[in-house]
């Protein structure tokens, strides 16, 4: 159940192999990976710089992990988030699901980046030709993540 | 912060992305007054501050508060000790 | 939309690299990667073989990620899937999904992998202790692509 | 497929997997009689010839037919120079 916080790059090969490590019980993989995009909510964006909340974040993601786990049949799960100064392109966020099915592997991933988008502990500030911006949050992710909560049973 | 010098009703409290910003302030040591038991009356009595602290912390703005690192609901009961952040809505992933 | 059967394994990384390209509108990557079990159907698996239909097969996953594109505001689509003789934790199948938004993404990258399941003209022959067996097809494919056609929306 | 020397009936039949194991055979030329029309009056044909094509291709059995790379329907129709492919169902992923 690794959760890490990081300013560095990931490879998405090597985060993925060590999360299957040998697993013979693995037969699906569900990956997300967030990238950083040029525009958003109209404004070109040139550079944006993640910040966290530091203890809390851990915890939260891991919590995050440990309820897909309980509410799906998965195996494992990973989630590694950058902070720091990000341009365009740039990784931002890779979630990672193993299971023997790929239904449940699924939507755990999704889960976990819909829960992750409203409730773990990070703000985007971008920098835009007006100017620097914190990012606003979206209305669409509360509504992403309010599908996985009443009733008890996901809306697949 | 549990530690013997720490009078019991000191908070430690952490302001974060937007609100650092417009409190100019990272973190501070506070006693409140008896009447702060929960997140709610917390943030009534930071409000009270007038300015940027009133602006921020008015009841229609959406403020996130976490006590010890988990997010908490207004009624949350605070206790001597506790670390409380207060930030906007989350923006990550 | 590049579409590719082989025999020799892939690198994830590298292979969703090349589907993002240095496209600044991808916001949101969803792959979904397939892996040889060592149980199926409660017997142990000790190899397995993959046949395809050459000249179909691509066809096939080329028209499935063409459906894709026209049911989802999606930017590109990719699915690689080996061939020839693999063994447990063996990679079988990448489909990655790259658009703006994760919503989109993830739903074209799972109707993709549950089109394929039930579409493209591949076949596994288990070795296992007692023998070699074509395996059998499962319902659960069945209805995991029932859930993608009539009605016109899919069950998100 | 289509050079002149192929007679117009001529269908190339392909058979995959476990098909292409029972019947022993990975592909055939053929000239069926006029009444072979479409995938399902092909299918009933093949059947008559009893053994394992008796066997697999019943019509309670599973089998999925293709014509020029395309998965067919029972009315699909054919004509001279069609690729027709018999297969179970499909097992990848």
């Amino acid at each position: 159940m690794p959760v890490r916080v990081q300013t560095t790059d990931f490879d998405v090969s090597a985060e993925l192999a060590a999360l299957r490590g040998a697993d013979p019980r693995v037969g699906a993989v569900a990956a997300f990976i967030g990238t950083v995009r040029d525009v958003n909510d109209a404004a070109s964006v040139a550079t944006m710089t993640l910040e966290h909340y530091p203890g809390m974040t851990e915890k939260a993601l891991a919590g995050i992990v440990d309820e897909a786990k309980s509410r799906w049949d998965i195996i494992d799960a990973l989630v590694i988030h950058r902070v720091g100064e990000l341009k365009p392109t740039d990784q931002i966020v890779l979630v990672g699901v193993t299971g023997a099915h790929r239904g449940e592997a699924f939507a755990a991933c999704e889960f976990i980046i819909d829960y992750l988008k409203t409730r773990a502990p990070f703000w985007k500030k971008e920098v835009t030709p007006d100017g620097t911006r914190w990012v606003e949050p979206r209305a669409s992710d509360d509504d992403a993540a309010a599908r996985w909560t009443a009733p008890a049973e996901p809306p697949r | 912060m549990r530690d013997a010098a720490t009078p019991p009703t000191t908070l430690t409290l952490v302001y974060l992305a937007r609100l650092r910003e417009t409190f100019g302030t990272a973190t501070e040591r506070l006693e409140p007054p008896p009447e702060v038991t929960t997140v709610a009356t917390l943030r009534t009595w930071l409000a009270a501050r007038g300015g940027a602290w009133s602006t921020e912390l008015a009841p229609a703005r959406a403020v996130r508060i976490a006590v010890n690192h988990e997010l908490a609901r207004p009624d949350t009961p605070l206790h001597a000790g506790d670390e409380v952040a207060l930030f906007p809505p989350v923006t990550g992933g």
